[in-house]
């Protein structure tokens, strides 16, 4: 009992909300808020999953012919550059755990770094594919695929992997504001739920694009 | 229910009687003044009251459009409106309805406002999420309004692929603004889980939960699993129309039946959505007003998720005659009648709840009584649909709609109705005029089944939904059903009326009207902005009318507290609070 | 901070799980080259993926030591985005016709 | 009693399954009646039995039991199972053709039922069908989805876009029934009504060999416009009276000036609504939609003159 008083006493410190009994249940519920964001996620990326699915199932050929047409290594690269970028999230929630703020912005920024190197290939994967003519949907007009409705192929891969990197965007975003919140000083080894929770974020970003790899590029 | 609990480690904790004052001169409602302070406030009951207003002019427009229907319908050829105004006018009603009223109703106003009081909680887990919610709403109202003013849609509220691909209508405002909305019900979802989770008071364990916290927990997983995929499937419908994709269409291999199923895989769910929370609302409305524990608490409880779960797997039931295989129709009937199972365990356990009870009629518990009746015809119906030969014959005919406003209706927002007459004492502090509200509640239930319980008829001869002509032998029963809309909107008048009344000129309502025993009648009417002045204990379950009502107002002692009498009670360390103490 | 009851994953665990990534981002890569037959590249590629994304969910975000709620949150939805697909599936698979339309190409 | 209830809710039953189904329509209704009947019964006797007498009421502390929660979880779930199998049975027996049935192809669209025939006749808004023999329908439909519906068979299934969709029916007895599109499909959805015409197999055949829609001896050009009109969906979109309904009216329409989208005007003459009727697409006129379908192929000359006609009667 002794404890549950001494806990409202101290535990409202100026990161605690009102509400909350102490920085420790706020901290539980902000981390089970993004774990249920993340299986938002997970089903509105599902329902384009469930769509690879089905029309894989309805025109195979289409789909082998197709992936064929996309750059394996680049997948793999990118993949790599992903992974690390997860890497360097992680170790950033590593360090500001042990309050080392400098070490956590520089782990912040490389993850930037990692992000926009993403991105920017990703960027040139897009253009070359463009410059080939191969367009989702009705505007396809690629001729290396024989085999029929290869634009749907083409469009499920705009729309997973664009979809894919608004969220990589968003990432980006965040982290930078994160980066800005650690320079001021307002996450320490406390208070540094923002950093957690973005984390968690990136991470499913990260798995997400580990299930696009074989999907478009390897399963051919 | 008490051995579940034995098992768990169990603390001592100080506690005594804390007695709020009936009324609070200083509540929530009158604290902080001007429209700046409602317009950014982060108190879960101010929000619930914004969702109150919004909802309630949603309802109201939303209305309008259902008369004009059923005017339009008293001649079998032109009455008042052209066909394609017609069909616009069916697409609004069935859009503005479905997702900006019957959706974020419950979990909107009463959950806002009830959960943290129910929970002993000050405010929910993130309280600027969700004023950001409500924003959203607002945002996707007004969308859909803009659109309205503009450019009709005339898709219908299922927006059926190939016909919104083709559709020279505004379709892609119209489903951004439900886009914009479905975030908003994900993250009224996912406030109310972590909220339920993480901030209950010291003892309050899952098996001492009012019902309506289980029916909102129910609805929040639902909103949370099924709410993203018709974002992307409205995402998809905007691709197919602006790049041709061909995931839907048709004209270029896709499929329209698969929009089909992505679309019911949420739109199924998000009747339970709607239907769900209510559940709970009639459970606790029974209780109370049988004074009487509630009959098979844990059946009950169970049984709203178990419809939460298998709400998932049925949406195929929708299309038994949309071009789907046999093997998928065949399984989705079986599952669909699984439902019926829990649905009939709640009926019959209100029932026995009822049983030697101490019944008062107050108009609350009028509705969750007139909620049994036409809920159960609502399910019998959904059974007959659900069987596989004879929704070959019903599906899409007026079968279908008739159906459906009993489930919804019937169903929701009677329930709702039955809520806000239950706590509108709490929330506004004032009492209504119970003659009043009986007759509007008698024209509501009178003026509801001479407009639906006809649709039954047309539909089993055939009348098919959606349809501007019709054939003459249709004309009485249809004449008929206009006429009970108007008994009907005359019911909401006159409840409209007696409410605003209530808010000027009520008399003050006491905190606990209804003698019940629950948390929320523990503070004053209206309640302060923190909900309590202490931190509140539960040690009993939320129907044990047996017991005094000073058991049911323990709160923890502050250390500056001197004097009182105190107990000491064990109580499970079921709650997070309690774990950290 | 364990007080607080945080996990602090150490800097030598994130390396081996990264390293152990990117090995087998390396693996699926080569597959692909390989051409296996199929079914077995599918099963390989995608069993791979799941290797890797069990590693990130419990290793990089904490689900192996963080309160088990929240994992049952992400495997509650990896179970309903099942539901989707399988029991759509049992429609599209089992129509008359497999193919949706008969529109050429 | 079964009996009873179908009658009053359903139209009367005119194939080889519809009095299966519509049993089991009133069993289900005749058990949830008693069902329905019994909850209600319960609440008013419980609500008067047990009305509050005074603030000292003492209640039951009984809060569950798990006898009665069985009880009324197996009837119930036996219940079901019953309509399950029941309904299952049915609609495996509707959706599966025999092999020796006769085929019409159906072609719906915005906002017609189109019949073609083994022998390549075709005929819009009327299915002509022999008597007792099973029939089989191809359906697909040209634009949107689209729904075929006979109440009186207690069959219904959409016709989609770019893809094959079945249903069949047997009708016992000669008559006539009502044909509604069921799912919503635009403008003239409400409008996209047929009959189908049961006739003895030798009529039938007749009715198959007689000419492709010529015009009957007995009639005038103008008459033979006027039941094409009516018969080949022309009625869903076009007014006779001068109201606007899809497209323009026909009601004065000859000889008019007309201005079209393109900025240009024309005299509504033989050979305009001729190519209208082909080729709707290359004159639209002005604050109209470009809706309506062709008719190439569909309509003879003899039946295009016959609604030229037609129009040109309509003062």
């Amino acid at each position: 009992m002794a404890d549950a008083v001494a806990e409202s006493s101290h535990g409202h410190d100026k990161h605690v909300f009102h509400h909350f009994v102490d920085a420790h249940q706020q901290f539980d519920a902000s981390k089970m808020g993004m774990w249920i964001f993340l299986a938002t996620e997970i089903l509105f990326f599902g329902g384009l999953f469930a769509a690879y699915i089905i029309f894989r199932s309805w025109y195979p050929q289409t789909f082998v012919e197709a992936s064929d047409s996309l750059n394996r290594a680049i997948g793999g690269i990118n993949t790599v550059v992903l992974i690390i970028s997860s890497l360097t999230m992680a170790l950033a929630i590593h360090y500001i755990q042990r309050n080392d703020k400098g070490k956590t912005i520089l782990f912040l920024g490389c993850t930037w770094v990692l992000a926009a190197t993403f991105m920017v290939i990703k960027g040139f994967e897009w253009s070359e594919h463009f410059s080939e003519g191969m367009y989702a949907g009705k505007a396809y007009a690629y001729t290396g695929v024989t085999a029929s409705h290869a634009y749907i192929f083409y469009s499920l891969y705009y729309l997973m992997t664009g979809l894919h990197g608004i969220h990589v965007l968003v990432g980006m975003g965040l982290i930078t504001w994160l980066m800005i919140k650690t320079k001021r000083g307002q996450f320490s080894s406390d208070y540094f739920t923002p950093v957690e929770i973005t984390g968690l974020y990136w991470h499913l970003v990260d798995i997400i694009w580990i299930f696009l790899l074989p999907l478009f590029y390897i399963v051919a | 229910m008490e051995t579940a609990a034995a098992n768990r480690k169990t603390v001592t904790m100080k506690v005594r009687r804390y007695v709020m004052p009936e009324h609070s001169e200083k509540n929530y409602i009158n604290q902080e003044k001007g429209l700046k302070s409602w317009l950014l406030t982060r108190d879960h009951k101010r929000i619930g009251l914004m969702y109150f207003m919004t909802s309630a002019v949603v309802f109201f427009v939303a209305g309008l459009l259902a008369l004009t229907i059923r005017l339009e319908l008293w001649t079998p050829a032109k009455t008042i409106i052209d066909a394609q105004t017609y069909n616009e006018i069916f697409t609004l009603h069935g859009t503005m309805m479905i997702f900006f009223f019957l959706v974020p109703a419950v979990p909107g106003i009463l959950g806002n406002f009830l959960i943290p009081l129910q929970i002993g909680a000050k405010d929910v887990a993130f309280p600027r999420l969700n004023l950001l919610s409500y924003y959203l709403y607002l945002m996707g109202v007004i969308f859909t309004v803009v659109t309205i003013l503009t450019h009709g849609v005339d898709t219908g509220w299922t927006f059926y692929a190939p016909y919104s691909i083709k559709s020279t209508a505004a379709v892609i405002p119209m489903t951004t603004g439900i886009f914009i909305s479905g975030f908003s019900s994900i993250l009224t979802g996912l406030n109310f889980i972590v909220t339920i989770h993480k901030l209950r008071a010291p003892g309050l364990t899952w098996g001492k939960f009012p019902l309506f916290v289980w029916g909102i927990y129910g609805t929040s997983i639902i909103q949370i699993l099924a709410t993203p995929v018709l974002a992307i499937t409205l995402a998809l419908v905007v691709m197919e129309r602006v790049l041709h994709v061909g995931i839907f269409d048709p004209a270029l291999g896709g499929d329209p039946v698969l929009y089909q199923h992505f679309f019911w895989f949420y739109s199924h769910p998000a009747v339970y959505i709607m239907i769900v929370p209510g559940f709970g609302i009639i459970a606790d409305l029974i209780a109370t007003f049988s004074h009487k524990r509630l009959f098979g608490y844990w059946f009950v409880a169970i049984s709203t998720l178990a419809i939460s779960f298998l709400g998932f797997l049925v949406w195929g039931h929708h299309m038994f005659v949309a071009g789907q295989s046999m093997v998928a129709s065949i399984v989705f009937s079986l599952i669909t009648f699984m439902i019926g199972i829990p649905t009939g365990i709640k009926i019959f356990n209100w029932l026995a709840t009822m049983y030697k009870g101490s019944i008062r009629l107050k108009v609350p518990m009028l509705y969750a009584l007139s909620f049994i009746f036409l809920f159960s015809i609502g399910g019998f119906t959904g059974v007959m649909l659900g069987a596989l030969s004879v929704d070959v014959q019903l599906h899409a005919t007026y079968y279908v709609v008739a159906h459906f406003h009993y489930v919804m209706f019937g169903g929701m927002v009677i329930a709702l109705l039955g809520g806000i007459h239950f706590w509108w004492p709490k929330m506004f502090g004032k009492m209504y005029s119970e003659t009043m509200a009986r007759v509007s509640w008698f024209l509501i239930f009178v003026g509801f089944n001479v407009t639906f319980f006809p649709q039954f008829i047309l539909g089993a001869k055939g009348m098919p939904r959606r349809y501007y002509n019709y054939l003459d032998q249709f004309q009485s029963l249809h004449q008929l059903s206009t006429v009970g809309s108007w008994i009907l909107a005359l019911g909401f008048f006159v409840m409209l009326g007696y409410l605003l009344h209530s808010l000027i000129k009520g008399e003050k309502a006491p905190a606990n009207p209804w003698d019940a025993r629950t948390l929320e009648w523990m503070t004053s009417a209206p309640p302060p902005t923190e909900n309590f002045s202490y931190t509140p204990v539960v040690i009993h379950g939320p129907y044990e009318y047996q017991r005094p009502i000073s058991e049911f107002q323990l709160g923890l002692i502050n250390n500056d507290h001197h004097g009182g009498e105190e107990h000491e009670i064990e109580a499970p360390s079921g709650s997070p609070e309690m774990a950290n103490a | 901070m364990e007080a607080q009851g945080h996990h602090i994953t150490s800097v030598k665990t994130l390396l081996t799980v990264a390293t152990a990534l990117i090995i087998l981002t390396i693996i699926t890569v080569i597959f692909g080259y390989l051409n296996f037959p199929p079914p077995y590249n599918v099963i390989a590629a995608i069993g791979i993926a799941v290797v890797k994304a069990s590693l990130v969910a419990m290793f990089f975000m904490n689900l192996y030591w963080d309160k088990k709620f929240n994992a049952l949150i992400l495997v509650i939805s990896i179970i309903f985005l099942s539901a989707l697909v399988g029991i759509t599936m049992l429609d599209t698979m089992f129509r008359h016709a497999i193919i949706p339309t008969f529109t050429a190409g | 009693m079964l009996d009873k209830i179908s009658r009053f809710f359903l139209p009367p039953a005119k194939s080889t399954f519809a009095p299966s189904v519509d049993n089991l329509f009133s069993f289900i209704t005749l058990v949830s009646l008693i069902i329905l009947i019994g909850i209600t019964v319960a609440m008013i006797y419980f609500m008067i039995k047990y009305r509050k007498r005074s603030d000292d009421d003492v209640t039951s502390l009984v809060d569950h039991n798990n006898a009665l929660e069985v009880t009324w979880s197996i009837i119930p779930l036996g219940l079901v199972l019953i309509v399950f199998s029941w309904g299952f049975r049915d609609y495996i027996k509707m959706f599966t053709p025999p092999s020796d049935a006769y085929e019409v192809n159906v072609t719906a669209q915005q906002w017609l039922w189109k019949f073609t025939y083994p022998n390549g006749k075709t005929s819009v808004g009327k299915l002509y069908v022999p008597q007792d023999r099973p029939v089989k329908l191809v359906m697909k439909s040209k634009d949107v989805i689209h729904s075929f519906f006979v109440p009186d068979f207690r069959i219904k299934h959409d016709v989609l876009p770019d893809r094959y969709t079945n249903v069949w029916f047997q009708a016992p007895d000669t008559g006539r029934s009502q044909i509604f599109c069921t799912q919503y499909c635009g403008r003239g959805h409400s409008d996209m009504l047929g009959t189908v015409i049961v006739e003895p197999q030798s009529k039938f055949d007749g009715w198959l060999k007689e000419g492709a829609g010529g015009k009957p001896a007995n009639m005038t050009l103008a008459e033979f416009g006027k039941q094409l009109y009516a018969s080949q969906g022309c009625k869903a979109c076009h007014s006779t009276d001068g109201s606007r309904v899809v497209g323009p009216s026909w009601k004065g329409l000859f000889g008019r000036k007309v201005d079209l989208t393109d900025g240009s005007t024309v005299t509504a003459d033989e050979n305009y609504i001729r190519q209208s009727i082909l080729n709707p697409g290359s004159q639209i006129v002005q604050g109209y939609p470009n809706v309506m379908p062709t008719f190439q192929g569909q309509l003879s000359n003899d039946q295009i003159d016959g609604i030229i006609a037609y129009i040109k009667s309509l003062k």
